[in-house]
């Protein structure tokens, strides 16, 4: 293992960890107001790919010219999928369980993910197919082969993720601590009825939370289709998985923390599968099978030190 | 009662016996494809046989369950065509661990099961396949050739006519996939080949990154990889975009032609993968199977297995007919047929859509012609190599 | 109701059950308890007043474990106390909770039963296989909460849910909840929170009524008229740190209590009259809806 | 909802329809016997005609109950109308499934007999004339009568008999028509006795008799029932998914602890018992363990994990400890997925698993063989059965004790509020811990008749989320759809969640769909759970909170 | 004239359970004007209709000539009616800043709402030291100060206020009655929820005496004040 090969597993895995963190951004913002864990969120994300992927493959004109300038016409019609989809989940699954139970909403989320899942296993058709699919799809290629870095390989796609997760943080940061309906967040996050009360449209911010979680999801699902070169119906279980274990491994509730646990996350499984193998006694313990094994030991381990999360506060409790 | 029991229906009640044959595979979720390419292929299978009336008297009929590619549930679809009195035999089930759990239950009752697609040798031979192979069960059977058959034609493949010295393996952790790399390696390293370094992906995922990386590094020239063409197609995408441009093995779940899209037309190029048989379009047998499938206007594809299973159901019906043969050409009982079904199902030996079918001392298929089939300017070229073992 | 011998003669004996000795309490920068010594006597009854954030209830918390003093040291019936509030239960300290903290959905007795935790030992075999001594100790749990329950007044409403008794009641179910274990010394944190005068007096009686039990007795209340009627000694806490000691009459003649806390005597209405009542008012009464 | 007219008008409805839906199922609905069940026949109700039958004689009752018929009144102590409604609705749903799957599956109206019509009309105007009853539910229902012991003891087992009759009648309706005719009459029709006051009455008599026994006996005919081991096979399924949902129950429903990994306990009792089975596939190459040894064996490694994984994670909060406990449930699916010697120490066969384990054989009687009792031939699904209702009710039994006492009432304190607990002197960690070791050490007795009921143990069965129980996510789903906290729900929800899917066939690649469908829209109308706990059913309905209550509440936000 | 607040036979059921059954009253614009009554009267709950968070059952609210029926709370707030909760409801996780310019929500002038800050903390020079502690934990009086002090933040045209006094010590409830008369004095419509009757009456213009869901008695603050039943059942007087 030479130092280069150790900065591509960095990169590699700082490339992943911010796909993990964009995911988780939207877990931590519905559950910081809601409290709801909202295992449909991986769906969200699948679906942003689909849609993207349906209009490059329904649109013919896509086709001549080149991706770069088909992508703002696939990511829009992606984002709005995803948006549409969490928007009326939130609408109509989520919002009449307001006063439910609190692991009702976990049971609707998981029947939800099947559900959305689903659809698109059953309806989702590509021009010339018969209706639905089973396997990966595959997914349009930028063009240009990947960049070498002083020994380092980093593909187009994997460049624009990086840049997308950092926008994407910094806009975010932004919205939530500084502008009106971010303070508003936060207040229906801590106590939804004395917000009404302060003239914020309590649902209306719910609403937005879904959304931009919805965004950002979809985003990654785009930003991952052209990585990887194929999306899958179920390719949202594992990401929701990785996802929440990043927000709640930066401190959920917190969106700062959500990115952050994305990055150590995606981090932690690159250096476990690509590090663990050469280290002499761990090497039975490495490889790619064991890294989600790591990738919750951090999770843990983290947690014994900062039960509140990396970045998470501690809620002030009194008696 | 007025207008009863309608009579239009039961014209057929003067033609015979009716004999269902089980039929057991995933039909829903992601495997629902394959799942269903095996059940046309099946239910090609018994309307040849009705039309060609290959058993006089008796008229088949096919009963399909799906197992969900679990195996509690493929058990219990076993305990329900046992308690079916009208089923003599089952065909399937798509997974091994699936076939595993039906095995004692359909043993109970005497009953032949045949699979069109377990390739795990420990079915048919046990645990210690390797070392001290034992009958498991001897309603067992299947069509299709184990592991310890095709994975060492591949090795050779790859050690001789690729020369490819240094490989590295590549599994998804799977049942397959696992074993058709441990008897490839096995080959290859009794060739003198080297493995320089194994490692496995999730199939759940789509980044193999990490995977990529350490083969690239590793040295190797060449991959082999044991599992599924939905993995192995972006396995080599993302192999050829990292730079590694060797060849890349892989069983015959891997030759699919979705494989080629998902790989990219120019990635998938390289991509070598076996089948059983010699290539479906030298064979005169396998040549009326696809026009027939085709014919018949399903909507999914025959798939990797549809040749197998189609294979495997037509060996069931011919088991039939011999012991009802046996019977003085009648059916009887059915649940009295069984064992007799089973014994017969031993000495079926024909021609079929893959070739010879017949079984052996274990139930493994005689059907010793592995063809090997690479991608080439971005299309599968079969039977690049043809070999029969021993 | 039974009335016990008093075991000890109230006053300041020479063994103290409760002696806190410079309890500190910090929070990053602040610090909300300064170093507070406080001798509580068997049998007494000792009130703890002072302005909104003076650091009450923090002390309290500091007394129960629930909090882990900065600083000071607290000792119980002649031993240290360790900040763990199963240990300082068991040693014979029980509080009641400034906002009511019943366990909601078991119902009254069970609530009661709860707090014989640290009185009875069953663990989970013994639950199971259900031996004689068993339920010789189930039986007793449920004789001895029901008659707390009597005690606080709440006989015949042992089969509700906690949840639904009206607002007095639940203070008292937590007075009875707490007196389950038995304790030689009961905190309570604004025990008329929340009720009418009404109810105000005959919380008065209740804490009579157990301190004639033998049980020492230290109370938050912004209600002067209760801790007039009803303590022993007072002592006010200011900013964090103890201002003065004494009986009761005496502080409230002191200047500086009426210039921190109780406001100028002049001042109309007068505090004895209404200030009480508008601060006896539960904080966090409220429903949502 | 209700139907405003004069209840003249209404009663009249009522009557008229409740007479019509009883003589409905004599008469023919469809002609041809294509259609499941046999419909066509006058004089003598088949098929799903008997579900209209018995909806209509459920609703005909509370009818009767409604307009004061002396004596039936008493079958409805808090109410009959709101109870009419129900089964009504129950009536309504099935009749029009059935009708509606006539047409459709055999292609147009037109195979609707006058019988199918004259049904689909009559329960319409039942259900019309129910919703325009004036409701009549009662502000405190009168406390019961306390009948003779037999007679009390004799109405239980009648109505474990009955609800034991509707469940297998479930688990063998073979046809998905069947099945979606059955569905919503068995919810409505439940819903009607609970309304009704029913259920209520059942369970105050049962809580004074403790006659578990009756459940257990009423559990018992089901295989004297059955002819083959088809559906038994389910049955054992359920049975299995029923304990280890049961187990999850104290953890969750009790001390109110989400465990999003529990599976990995059934996980560790199936591996423990595989090891010791004498399997060929076993890395242990030893003589099969005697079952009582292998089952303390499974428990105690199971508890053994429990405790490992219960000790650095229980002192942390709420939703952090779901993640963590989905963690660790990952952990052990790839851990024995790696334990084969390639990529881990060789232990677990990896992804092969450990197949053909032998059946059990416990004090001479062989499980895998087939038994005759009282003239009866037990098939090998069968002994399991009945070995399956043993180890249910030694879980039931520990859960009715433990949750009933000093530990019990512990749970259920720390459940309410973590902090007033622990001033009562409940030590949290331990006790919550305790409950952990306790709900895994169940799950792994579960697991060690699972792998040998199911001759092998891979680890496809231990995930997180999948299609198919047992999973993490379907245990949570049993016990939160059947009712958190109480014994009955999660069996209630466990048979549903087995039966849904599994009955779901028919629809092919939509089954999944329909299944996440189902889930979201049983959470939507029942978030409490289908056996709702009393106490959580107040903590449920924002709208029924006491004003004492809401304080509550309000005083723990601010807190 | 017409009064700024007007409520016409009002009913407010939770469930079954009828809280409010049937009351009638209005504020006049600069008024003062307080509900009292027993505990569980149906104050609470009627300041909590007007505001919007509950649906009533019936009966009617206008208020400035609009019907408020289906008007959402947070468009309540936007007409000008503003609403202090009883129970003190700050925002835990934000610092008492933080939970004063939530009460400024709606407002747009960053030089009024600095103002308004700066006015709050002179008021409560408490709150000026616990600035950017986060508000979960306030002392409990500490905390009643910040929802009063939120409250004036949004300079409404009526503002109601659910027993401000609330866990507060004898000296600390003086000042927020003298900070209510003084709202009241620089024009502010008040409509005040108190259990300390005395000082609610003294201040008030008008009062309503509420028991079990239905006005008993009206008048003006003065004449309650020295109505017999009423300085016996809510002055605690023999
Ligand atoms: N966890 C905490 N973190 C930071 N500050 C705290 C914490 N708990 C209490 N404080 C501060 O300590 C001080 C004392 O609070 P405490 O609750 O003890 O007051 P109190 O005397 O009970 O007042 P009240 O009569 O209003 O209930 C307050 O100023 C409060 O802000
Ligand atoms: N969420 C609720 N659910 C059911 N009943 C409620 C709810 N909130 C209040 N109530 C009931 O409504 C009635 C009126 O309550 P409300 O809170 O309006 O009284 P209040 O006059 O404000 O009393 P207090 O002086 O105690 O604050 C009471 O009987 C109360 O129990
Ligand atoms: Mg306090
Ligand atoms: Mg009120």
């Amino acid at each position: 293992m030479t130092f280069t090969d150790f900065l591509q597993l960095l990169t590699d895995g700082l490339v992943l960890g911010s796909m993990y963190g964009l995911i988780a951004v939207g877990y931590t913002m519905v559950y910081g107001i809601l409290q709801i864990i909202n295992f449909a969120h991986g769906e969200i994300f699948m679906l942003g790919g689909f849609g993207a992927l349906f209009a490059y493959a329904w649109v013919p004109a896509l086709h001549e010219i080149s991706l770069w300038a088909a992508l703002p016409v696939m990511l829009v019609v992606g984002v709005l999928v995803s948006v549409t989809a969490a928007v009326a989940a939130e609408r109509f699954t989520y919002r009449p369980l307001r006063n439910a139970p609190r692991l009702a909403p976990l049971i609707t989320a998981i029947g939800l993910s099947l559900f959305l899942q689903q659809v698109v296993f059953n309806f989702f058709t590509l021009p010339g197919e018969s209706m639905g699919i089973t396997a990966p799809v595959p997914f349009p290629q930028l063009d240009g082969g990947p960049l070498r870095l002083g020994g380092v390989t980093v593909s187009y796609a994997a460049i624009l993720t990086l840049v997308v997760a950092a926008g994407a943080m910094t806009g975010l940061t932004y919205f939530v601590g500084r502008t009106r309906t971010g303070r508003a967040m936060q207040a229906t996050a801590q106590d939804p009825k004395t917000a009404r009360l302060m003239g914020i449209d309590t649902d209306r911010v719910i609403v937005v939370a879904f959304a931009v979680g919805a965004v950002l999801a979809a985003v990654a699902c785009l930003t991952q289709g052209l990585r990887l070169g194929s999306i899958s119906y179920n390719m949202g279980f594992i990401a929701g998985l990785k996802g929440f274990t990043a927000a709640v491994l930066g401190g959920i509730g917190n969106i700062r923390g959500a990115m952050l646990g994305g990055v150590v996350l995606g981090v932690a499984e690159s250096l476990a599968s690509g590090l663990l193998p050469h280290l002499p006694s761990l090497q039975m313990f490495g490889g790619s099978v064991w890294k989600d094994v790591w990738a919750f030991v951090i999770l843990i381990v983290v947690l014994l030190i900062r039960p509140q999360g990396l970045l998470g506060e501690r809620i002030a409790d009194r008696a | 009662g007025s207008r009863d029991e309608g009579d239009d229906t039961g014209s057929s009640a003067s033609t015979g016996t009716t004999i269902t044959i089980g039929f057991d595979a995933p039909l829903s979720k992601d495997l629902a494809a394959v799942g269903l390419g095996m059940k046309n292929s099946a239910e090609l299978a018994v309307k040849k046989a009705n039309a060609d009336k290959v058993v006089p008297g008796v008229t088949f009929k096919l009963a399909s369950k799906d197992d969900q590619a679990t195996p509690n549930i493929g058990q219990q679809n076993a305990a329900a065509f046992v308690a079916d009195n009208s089923v003599v035999g089952v065909v399937g089930a798509y997974n091994s661990s699936v076939s595993a759990a039906m095995q004692s239950t359909l043993h109970d009752a005497t009953m032949v099961q045949v699979s069109g697609a377990n390739t795990a040798a420990t079915l048919t031979q046990g645990a210690d396949y390797k070392t001290a192979p034992k009958r498991q069960y001897d309603n067992y059977f299947r069509t299709i050739s184990t592991d310890a058959v095709a994975a060492p034609v591949m090795a050779e493949y790859f050690y001789k006519d690729l020369k490819v010295k240094k490989i590295a393996t590549v599994d998804d952790k799977k049942t397959y996939g696992t074993g058709i790399v441990e008897n490839f390696t096995d080959a290859y390293k009794k060739l003198g080949g080297k493995v320089t370094i194994h490692q496995s992906i999730n199939p759940d995922e789509a980044d193999y990154a990490a995977v990529v990386n350490s083969v690239k590094s590793s040295g190797a020239q060449g991959v082999f990889y044991g599992g599924e063409y939905p993995q192995a197609g972006p396995l080599k995408k993302q192999l050829v975009a990292a730079g590694f441009d060797g060849p890349m093995g892989g069983g015959d779940a891997v030759k699919d032609d979705q494989l080629i899209p998902l790989a990219g037309a120019k990635a998938a190029n390289g991509v070598c993968a076996h089948s059983d048989g010699a290539p479906i379009d030298s064979l005169d047998s396998a040549k009326s199977f696809v026009a027939d499938y085709k014919a018949a206007g399903y909507s999914e594809g025959y798939g990797v297995f549809g040749a197998y299973v189609y294979d495997a159901t037509t060996a069931l019906i011919k088991a039939v007919g011999a012991a009802v043969d046996a019977n003085g050409g009648k059916a009887g009982d059915l649940t009295q047929l069984r064992p007799k079904v089973v014994a017969a199902m031993q000495q079926v030996a024909f021609d079929g859509a893959t070739g010879e079918v017949g079984f052996d001392e274990y139930g493994d298929s005689v059907n010793q012609v592995i063809s090997v089939n690479c991608v080439k300017n971005g299309a599968w070229k079969n039977g690049v190599k043809i070999v029969t073992v021993k | 109701m039974s009335t016990p011998p008093v075991l000890e003669a109230p006053g300041t004996g020479t063994s103290p059950l409760l002696e806190a000795r410079r309890v500190t309490m910090r929070f990053g920068g602040l610090t909300a308890v300064d170093g507070v010594d406080l001798t509580v006597g068997r049998g007494q009854i000792v009130g703890l007043i002072g302005p909104n954030g003076a650091g009450k209830t923090t002390f309290f918390n500091c007394l129960t474990g629930l909090y882990v003093p900065t600083d000071g040291e607290v000792r119980f019936d002649g031993a240290a106390l360790p900040p763990r509030p199963a240990k300082v239960t068991r040693a014979g300290v029980a509080r009641t909770f400034q906002n009511i903290r019943l366990f909601a959905n078991m119902t009254v007795l069970e609530n009661v039963i709860v707090g014989r935790h640290t009185r009875t030992t069953a663990g989970l075999l013994s639950a199971i296989g259900r031996g004689p001594r068993y339920r010789r100790e189930e039986r007793e749990s449920h004789s001895r909460a029901g008659e707390l329950l009597e005690f606080v007044g709440l006989g015949g409403q042992g089969n509700q849910l906690a949840r639904n008794l009206s607002y007095g009641a639940q203070r008292r179910l937590e007075i009875a909840r707490a007196l389950a274990s038995e304790p030689k010394l009961l905190l309570l944190d604004e025990p008329t929170a929340g009720m009418n005068p009404q109810e105000t007096r005959e919380t008065e009686e209740l804490v009579h009524a157990v301190r004639d039990q033998g049980i020492a007795v230290l109370v938050i209340e912004h209600d002067m008229r209760f801790i007039m009627n009803l303590c022993d000694r007072v002592a006010v806490l200011v900013q964090g740190s103890k201002l003065i000691e004494g009986a009761p009459g005496d502080v409230q003649a002191d200047e500086r209590v009426v210039e921190a806390y109780l406001g100028a005597p002049d001042d109309e209405p007068p505090p004895l009259d209404e200030g009480d009542e508008a601060a006896t008012r539960d904080p966090n009464q409220e429903r949502t809806a | 909802m209700t139907i405003k007219m004069s209840s003249r008008v209404a009663q009249a409805l009522t009557a008229t329809g409740a007479a019509l839906t009883l003589a409905s199922p004599f008469l023919a609905w469809t002609w041809t016997a294509a259609y499941p069940g046999n419909l066509t026949l006058n004089g003598y109700p088949g098929g799903s005609q008997v579900v209209t039958l018995v909806t209509g004689l459920l609703a005909t009752m509370f009818a009767a109950a409604a307009f004061g018929v002396p004596g039936v009144r008493r079958l409805a102590p808090a109410g009959a109308v709101r109870a009419l409604r129900a089964a009504s609705l129950a009536a309504l749903t099935t009749t029009w499934v059935t009708v509606a799957a006539i047409a459709i599956t055999l292609g147009g109206a037109v195979n609707v007999e006058p019988g199918g019509w004259l049904a689909a009309v009559a329960v319409l105007l039942l259900a019309t004339g129910a919703h325009a009853l004036a409701d009549d539910t009662a502000e405190s229902p009168p406390k019961g009568v306390r009948l003779p012991w037999a007679v009390e003891v004799a109405l239980i087992t009648v109505v474990f008999l009955a609800a034991m009759f509707v469940l297998t009648y479930g688990i063998t309706t073979d046809s998905a028509e069947d099945f979606l005719a059955f569905l919503p009459a068995a919810g409505f029709g439940a819903r009607a006795l609970s309304v009704a006051g029913v259920t209520r009455r059942i369970s105050e008599i049962n809580a004074r008799h403790r006659v578990a026994v009756a459940a257990l006996a009423s559990a018992l005919v089901f295989p004297f029932t059955q002819t083959g081991d088809q559906y038994t096979a389910i049955a054992d399924n359920i049975l299995v998914f029923a304990a280890v949902a049961l187990g999850l129950n104290i953890v969750v429903g009790l001390v109110g602890l989400l465990d999003l990994g529990y599976v990995a306990f059934l996980g560790t009792g199936a591996y423990s018992a595989a090891l010791v089975s004498g399997s060929t596939f076993s890395t242990f190459h030893i003589a099969p363990w005697p079952f009582w040894a292998t089952a303390l064996l499974g428990m105690g490694v199971s508890l053994l994990a429990g405790l490992i994984i219960g000790a650095p994670t229980l002192r942390l909060h709420g939703d952090y400890l779901a993640i963590v406990t989905l963690g660790f449930g990952e952990i052990f699916r790839i851990t024995v997925n790696n334990l084969d010697g390639t990529s881990g120490p060789s232990l677990t066969n990896g992804p092969n698993g450990i197949n053909a384990i032998p059946d059990i054989e416990l004090f001479g009687f062989d499980f895998g063989a087939p038994h005759t009792i009282l003239g009866v031939s037990f098939g090998r699904f069968a002994n399991y059965y009945l070995l399956l209702l043993a180890v249910i009710a030694v879980i039931v039994f520990v859960y009715a004790r433990a949750g009933d006492s000093r530990v019990g009432r512990a749970w259920i304190a720390l459940r309410e509020d973590e902090k007033a607990a622990t001033a009562m002197g409940i030590e949290g960690f331990r006790f919550k811990l305790l409950a952990f070791g306790l709900g895994a050490s169940l799950a792994g007795l579960a697991g060690t008749v699972m792998a040998h009921l199911q001759t092998n143990a891979v680890p496809d069965n231990y995930k997180f989320a999948d299609t198919a129980p047992p999973n993490s996510a379907f245990l949570l789903a049993a016990v939160v759809l059947g009712g958190m906290g109480t014994i009955s729900g999660p069996l209630v929800g466990a048979a549903l969640l087995y039966l849904i899917p599994a009955k779901f066939e028919f629809f092919n690649r939509y089954q999944m769909m329909l299944f996440g469908l189902a889930l979201i829209v049983m959470m939507r109308f029942r978030p409490e759970g289908l056996v709702p706990d009393r106490k959580h059913q107040l903590e449920f309905h924002d709208e029924q909170v006491s004003g004492a209550e809401a304080r509550q509440v309000a005083a723990e936000a601010t807190v | 004239m017409t009064a700024l607040l007007e409520v016409e036979d009002l009913r407010v059921a939770y469930g079954k359970v009828e809280a409010v059954k049937g009351i009638s009253f209005s504020v006049e614009e600069g008024q003062a004007v307080t509900l009292i009554g027993t505990n569980g009267a149906g104050k609470t709950t009627t300041l909590h209709t007007l505001s919007g968070l509950l649906t009533p059952s019936g009966g009617r609210v206008r208020f400035a000539g609009q019907d408020l029926a289906g008007v959402p709370a947070h468009k309540v707030v936007a007409l000008g009616l503003a609403h202090s909760p009883e129970g003190r409801h700050i925002f835990p996780r934000l610092t008492v800043e933080e939970n004063l310019l939530l009460g400024a929500f709606l407002r747009k002038d960053a030089d009024g709402i600095a103002d308004d800050t700066e006015r709050a903390y002179t008021l409560f020079p408490r709150l000026r030291e616990r600035r950017i502690q986060p508000a979960g934990t306030l002392s409990g009086g500490e905390q009643q100060m910040l929802a009063m002090a939120r409250a004036l933040m949004c300079r409404p045209r009526l503002l109601m206020l659910d027993e401000p006094s609330m866990g507060l010590s004898p000296i600390m409830m003086k000042k927020i009655m003298a900070t209510v008369a003084e709202l009241k004095a620089t024009g502010t419509t008040i409509l005040l929820v108190e259990q300390n009757a005395r000082a609610a009456l003294s201040l008030a213009d008008q009062a309503y005496v509420m028991e079990t869901g239905r006005v008993v008695l009206s008048g003006s603050g003065e004449r309650l004040l020295h109505d017999d039943s009423v300085r016996k059942a809510y002055l605690g007087e023999e």
